[in-house]
């Protein structure tokens, strides 16, 4: 992965007739995750401005086609370092050979290009996500007195391989209950494109299926978990364990109003602000391999990728003062007239 | 079945007001059979499609799906698909598409949305903010279309790419919109109480019977050809047992949790219900309606007619947008919030697929609301009916094509002998 | 084959509409340069030519669904520029084209009350509709209608000429134009509405009736508009005219090898050639 | 321009073969001007608002837009939707649409993949494997539309979903394919030796050269109406300076990185070229091509004319499919993998914007090869030319609906005359 | 008016095309209820009745375009069945339909070709398609047409049905039959078309006519056949038969008043009641 030193930046840098490094950036979707465009985005344009590097900050909007045309833009347009999350492995692994081939030095932003050999990896570790997932519904399993239950999966979408790692990291973490038969997975299905509508129906389904005899339910994140509480409220069964992904205020709320049981932060701050120092040193045409203290195989090549990687956080009720603290959100934006006094009750002030 | 050996002359009848020879009972059914039979079937194949598939998923999950639970599931599932076909019913009709249908649903969902939740308004009010966003979206195409001249595709691809954008812009940070307003949620998450059911079937009930009779004494006094009284009362008996028969089912007790009673007529049926009557009483019973169907059938010809033909494509647009509105409003109820997929994925597919299997024509000029309720019908069934059995999604996916082909094929063979005699 | 027993008054009724140097073109086609028309209250004026020759292009442009390029028309005397149907139909204008302009999709009786529904409330009052629909098609000869709520789709050639000169005359207007009306008609039919076309003009409306049959021609129209290659070769009475000096007008243009029509008017041609673009 | 005053006579040509009177130079261009001005303009307005768009992209990024590397990559990113809506125009041109074009490719890209990595066969066994999928697929279609008379609508909608659930399960839930055949990756990442280039452009230029020279020949010998030698001189001076315009732009050395050279016209280039070539030889030269438009502008007619139409719409769905396997062939070759997306989000939608906005028509019988070329340059430019902008999500997807729309009316508002003359 | 001075031979010549009792419902529209006709080689064979009487249904089912639902059809003496235009064309008949079945996206020598296009190895052969189109076209005295490559769409009224008529007699064919050929013809086309009609017949050819017009029927047919709301009322040798005994069979159904008749062979009224259904 280092057959090329990342520190071209002034030749092809020269291209835009000015001296200031430049850095382009690739986020995925709108839709899997609200993080993209609201927490990443920022952070990361922060942190470029605050280093005196230009960047081109642009989402793919979930189509593989997008994603390598705004690849070959940013190309074009001559930038020094080129940061990705890819949709999936093979159009990113396009797009990074592209990239090198025009001398460009890479980061594999959040997901892992399997092939792709980026000079560098900073990302949350999806598997423990689900892990997290799969201990939490458990932990509320418990809290809640339920030593034997029936589980529904609510899973991401089908075509998003994030959504294939958070289950499979749930069911790794759930299997000793699944394989001693205390916890039954009564429902398993994914939801297309992560569609919140779509989610509701897939639900509804299931608890008409199995007659309500539902316990707990994992959904992949917080807008699936709220698409399922609507539907538990409806039924008048709301308030059993729902798990969640991304501390959205949503999520938080509904933790707070006790009908979601917990919901996994990924504090993106600290993941762009890796990032992006990655970048800013790529640009500058200094080598920042220090930064990296960590390493990942890529298991197509079998070849380590330096890496960075952060952990995850779990969210329960007692903890969603965390967020806030972190500033993620606000408490104006979670704490509304109808929760102070859970906020209160958690400890948010 | 009676009518052999009559003189060659009877058979040309005189067009003459009050001179009518009027049909028997008897001729009537037997009429109506050889229409049948001769291929002029109107909604009867796709009534049939959905017989059939109902039937396949009862024998699939034989308690649940004709649960009571299960069939205001239905209902409530296809909501948000049933009430955007029912626009597009207009667009079509004029031999248009609107492709932003569903994100424009979306787009006033979202409104909805943050003028409850950021502005806190009033629900009325926001419900009021959401229908005038549909209303000026509708007017913007319209007038694309209709008087600029960009074919509708292109106009609505454009704002199909735009309004994805606005529903992003709009939602902004923080991902979704939660939403707790009560009466909003209530559309489709509550149900009436068992009376109130009772009664509004009641009504439905005598209103159409009170119409009908009135019609048909109206025609006979005129001397009109009219179908004989045995065949109105029929119908109206015919409606009386659906309607009252569904509010039956609907009011019994269907909760799955022991402690929490639920029954009743879901609220999001009467709300389609009165949608679908004004929406058909303007293509039936009034001149604009008879308006749209000309334009769809020969738009030159309307024009020579002296119609204003552009106006009459710009309202078509007002009304499909507006009814996107009343359907975003729906899905924020069902969601209890927004998100950046509102009115994305499928669900134009689904609407424009729906008003198509109902028997709309994507050429303009044949298409009622009706239609739209069946074939809304139609796909929730498949959705229905697939998330009871639980595939994966590869499969899943599969399986509701075949299935969606399997019944526009039940659909399209039955009504071979109309498309035999050339011109229906 | 006799002309009609019918005199023109001596000085002729007022013109309701006329058309001074009217032009047309379609991209690069000339399909109209230069054509003069008069159409006089009471009296029924034919427009003949053959086939091509630019007669329905003519109706069309008058009616409003092109437009003339270039040319005067006037409309009881006052200078109009009628570019779009309804107006037409505002001021008074009938017309039955000669592609009929149906919606198949509709029902015989929405097809004659077409942008012009009778209504009870903001509801259409179909009974009504009907009931008068039924009058007038009757009224026209029309035996072999299965239903007046028949959809015009299925009907034969004949019937939808009838349902289309139903249409124009169930109005009160000031000039009804005809192109080709009688062309699928039946003899019975084709009677019925040669008698109509009389009753109208009697009445004291304005018509102009387009027709390859010179038969009808003379027995019903008081004068007649000869177009040649979309100019107007020559405006005649009826009553000083022969077929055959007509049918050599068609053919030719001019009417040379005749000597025998004093009071024939001909048009002098303009300067045809100048490009209009 | 010189046409004044002439006798009326001569304005009525005689259709006799042998007597016709041949324009002059001047007669044929003025003329051409004035059928312009009277609204009939061919691709001249598609063109126009293609113009206006890279004028503006030029505009805002005056370095990049027109940089050599910018241009090749146009070609390369456009070439996807290009092929999909050169396929789609046969089915558009009866009248019909197929919304799983995009997932067809899809399935067939996805046939490929595995071909190359499962089974390890060689590029051309794959690439045989993927076009047998889209000959396979597309017969289904045209058969369940064509002879069981399912509206192609729920057809195709049926099998869009379909066919995402057989990606999934050919490619696995998340997962994705990557290839590594080197002949596969060079179509959308490789480029002609420039002198290949070169000879390909020459080759184009004089087999255009020769085919007009001979038609005009032969038209003049028959004594039929034929334009001036100066026009097609004229016609065959401009293609050549595209032509080669072209090459010598793509020749040029385009790498930003200084160590490794990048030149030479695209291998897509060449491709489309050829399938173009071949679809438009179809279209315009055979009796099939003509029996298409014939079906599209009325279809019982051209029944009546002894022609099989059901197999005519059939062999339509056939190429279509077709095509869309050459698209995702091309697809895999850019992403050198597939996944389960693949052919889905708006790549269905853009393929059908595109050829209505180069000017084939959703009802039929109106359409060429050349508007999926120009439709298909309009969206990928306008695709291109914002990426090069950097907007966030939000606004790029309005900005890009706004200039689609902003295109689209350029199109139309020229065209206004084409419609006001009625039938055109 | 006087009959077209052509004696019909003392033997009958074969019939091409014999349809008995054929019968054909729209749903619950009894549109041909027992039709009867003879079409014999070198012979015109008139198809007269009022509008709506069955006269193009019964062409269409001739043509394939519905098929009987009932009765029989021999062609060229054996019983046939035709359920498909394409059929029908490699039988050696051709059809101009009423309605005309013109592609109006296609210019003139597209249409004329349509199906049966001219090639030179797989390609078209434009040229030779278009110098044949110009000069059968020409023989039919059309003359106004300003380029034989305009789309069909931009013609008139006449120029349309010269094009489906110029369409149908180009092919070497045993039956021609013509729904209303000259409706919209003016008056030299008119000509040339029943000339044309004339001669096909004395090659040899078995030609159908459907008209309106009694002096083109009584010029150039040799039998007339009467059809009466969806029955055949008549069928009579022209020679044997005056003109207001047609009108009167026409309106009618029957001669009653008429009693100069004898070789009229009226058909019996069938058991026409039954229910087919
Ligand atoms: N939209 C159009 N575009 C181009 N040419 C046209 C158009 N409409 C008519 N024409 C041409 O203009 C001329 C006049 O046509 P028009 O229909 O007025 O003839 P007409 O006198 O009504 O003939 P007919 O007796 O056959 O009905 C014809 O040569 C026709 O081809
Ligand atoms: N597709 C159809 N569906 C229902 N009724 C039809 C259909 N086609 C024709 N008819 C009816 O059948 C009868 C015969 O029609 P047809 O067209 O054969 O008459 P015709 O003799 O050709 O009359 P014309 O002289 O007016 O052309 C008419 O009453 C017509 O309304
Ligand atoms: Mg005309
Ligand atoms: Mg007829």
């Amino acid at each position: 992965s280092s057959d090329d030193s990342p520190g071209s930046g002034e030749s092809s840098g020269s291209t835009d007739g000015g001296a200031k490094p430049k850095v382009g950036v690739i986020l995925p979707d709108t839709k899997s995750s609200a993080r993209w465009e609201t927490a990443d985005k920022k952070y990361l344009t922060e942190a470029f401005e605050a280093a005196g590097v230009d960047s081109d900050i642009q989402n793919a909007q979930g189509d593989a086609t997008q994603f390598q045309t705004i690849a070959d833009q940013m190309i074009t347009s001559g930038v020094n370092v080129l940061m990705i999350v890819n949709l999936d492995s093979g159009s990113g692994k396009a797009v990074l050979a592209k990239a090198k081939q025009a001398g460009i030095a890479t980061i594999d932003y959040d997901r892992l290009t399997l092939g792709g050999g980026a000079d560098f990896y900073v990302s949350f570790d999806n598997n423990k996500v689900g892990q997290l997932q799969g201990e939490g519904l458990q932990k509320c399993l418990d809290d809640a007195g339920k030593t034997k239950a029936n589980i529904a999966f609510l899973n991401g979408s089908p075509t998003d391989n994030n959504a294939t790692l958070f289950t499979a990291g749930a069911k790794e973490a759930l299997k000793a209950k699944i394989d001693s038969k205390d916890y039954t997975i009564v429902a398993d299905q994914t939801v297309e494109k992560w569609d919140n509508q779509i989610a509701g129906t897939v639900f509804e389904q299931m608890y008409t299926d199995t007659s309500g005899k539902i316990d707990g339910v994992y959904a992949a994140n917080d807008g699936l978990a709220n698409a399922a509480i609507a539907i538990l409220k409806k039924n008048g069964a709301n308030g059993i364990p729902v798990t969640g992904q991304d501390a959205t205020d949503q999520g938080l709320q509904n933790i707070l109003s006790g009908d979601q049981c917990m919901t996994v932060y990924k504090a993106v701050k600290k993941e762009a602000d890796a990032a992006s120092a990655l970048a800013v040193a790529l640009a500058k045409g200094e080598d920042p391999s220090s930064q990296a203290t960590g390493s990942v195989t890529d298991t197509e090549t079998n070849k380590e990728v330096k890496a960075v990687l952060l952990d995850p956080q779990a969210i329960y009720f007692d903890s969603v003062k965390d967020v806030i603290a972190d500033g993620y959100t606000t408490k104006e934006n979670v704490c509304t007239a109808e929760l102070a006094a859970k906020c209160t009750e958690a400890g948010i002030s | 079945m009676s009518t052999s050996t009559r003189p060659p002359e009877s058979a040309a009848p005189s067009l003459l007001a009050g001179s009518v020879e009027q049909p028997t009972f008897g001729e009537a059914v037997s009429n109506y059979v050889r229409k049948v039979r001769g291929g002029d079937m109107g909604s009867l194949p796709a009534i049939l499609a959905l017989v059939v598939l109902a039937l396949a998923f009862y024998a699939l999950r034989p308690e649940k799906f004709f649960s009571a639970l299960n069939i205001a599931n239905l209902f409530q599932q296809g909501a948000t698909v049933t009430v955007i076909a029912m626009g597009l019913v207009f667009v079509l009709l004029i031999g248009e598409i609107d492709l932003s249908a569903g994100v424009t649903s979306g787009v006033c969902g979202a409104t909805l949305a943050i003028a409850l939740t950021k502005w806190d308004w009033p629900w009325y009010g926001a419900v009021a903010a959401a229908l005038v966003v549909g209303v000026v979206i509708g007017t913007l195409l319209g007038t694309l279309v209709a008087r600029v001249g960009i074919p509708s595709f292109v106009t609505t691809l454009a704002a199909f790419l735009a309004f994805q954008g606005v529903v992003l812009l709009m939602i902004g940070t923080g991902g979704n919109i939660s939403i707790t307003d009560n009466v909003i949620i209530a559309i489709e998450n509550k149900n009436l109480p068992p009376w109130l059911g009772w009664a509004l079937g009641a009504v439905a009930v005598l209103a159409y019977a009170g119409a009908s009779l009135y019609g048909w004494s109206q025609r006979r006094a005129r001397g009109l050809l009219s179908a004989p009284l045995g065949v109105i009362i029929a119908k109206i008996a015919a409606v009386a047992i659906a309607v009252l028969g569904l509010v039956a089912v609907l009011n019994q007790e269907r909760s799955v949790n022991p402690v929490r009673s639920i029954m009743g007529v879901p609220i999001v049926i009467p709300l389609i219900a009165v949608l679908a009557l004004i929406l058909g009483f303007i293509l039936t019973r009034t001149a604009f309606g008879r308006h749209i169907y000309a334009v769809g059938g020969n738009a030159e010809a309307t024009r020579r007619a002296g119609i204003n033909v552009p106006a009459v494509r710009t309202v078509c647009f007002m009304i499909c947008s507006t009814m996107a509105a009343f359907a975003g409003i729906i899905a924020v109820s069902r969601a209890t919030s927004v998100d950046p997929n509102a009115g994305g994925s499928n669900v134009l597919l689904y609407a424009v697929g729906a008003a198509v299997i109902g028997g709309t024509s994507l050429f303009g000029g044949k298409g009622r609301i009706i239609d739209a309720l069946i074939g809304g019908a139609v796909i929730a069934v498949i959705d229905n009916g697939m998330g009871l059995l639980g595939y994966s999604s590869g499969v899943k996916y599969v399986v509701t094509g075949g299935v969606l082909v399997a019944a526009a094929a039940v659909d399209a063979i039955s009504r071979r002998r109309a498309r035999a005699t050339g011109r229906l | 084959m006799t002309q009609a027993a019918y005199a023109a008054p001596n000085q002729a009724p007022p013109p309701i509409l006329e058309v001074r140097g009217g032009r047309k073109n379609f991209g690069a086609v000339h399909a109209l340069r230069g054509v003069d028309l008069v159409a006089r209250a009471g009296e029924v004026t034919a427009l003949v030519g053959d086939n091509g020759a630019g007669k329905s292009t003519m109706i069309k442009c008058i009616a409003g669904i092109y437009g003339f390029d270039a040319g005067e028309v006037l409309f009881q005397g006052e200078p109009v520029n009628i570019t779009d149907p309804a107006e037409a139909n505002a001021m008074g204008i009938e017309v039955v084209y000669q592609d009929l302009a149906l919606c198949d999709n509709l029902d015989i009786v929405h097809n004659m009350f077409l942008g012009r529904e009778l209504k009870k409330g903001i509801q259409l009052d179909e009974q009504a509709m009907e009931a008068r629909a039924a009058e007038v098609l009757a009224s026209l000869s029309v035996r072999t209608v299965r239903s007046i709520r028949q959809h015009v789709a299925s009907l034969s050639g004949g019937q939808r000429q009838t349902v289309a000169i139903a249409r124009a005359v169930l109005w009160n207007s000031k000039l009804v134009i005809l192109d080709e009306p009688t062309a699928a008609l039946g003899v019975a039919q084709t009677e019925q509405v040669l008698q109509l076309v009389r009753r109208l003009a009697d009445a004291g409306l304005a018509v102009v009736l387009v027709s390859h049959n010179m038969n009808d021609v003379f027995e019903v129209a008081d004068a007649i508009n000869v177009l040649y290659l979309g100019q107007t070769a020559a405006q005649v009475r009826t009553k000083d005219s022969s077929r055959s000096e007509v049918i050599e007008l068609i053919t030719s243009g001019s009417a040379n090898g005749n000597a025998a029509a004093p009071a024939l008017s001909k048009t002098t041609p303009t300067a045809n050639g100048s490009n209009p673009a």
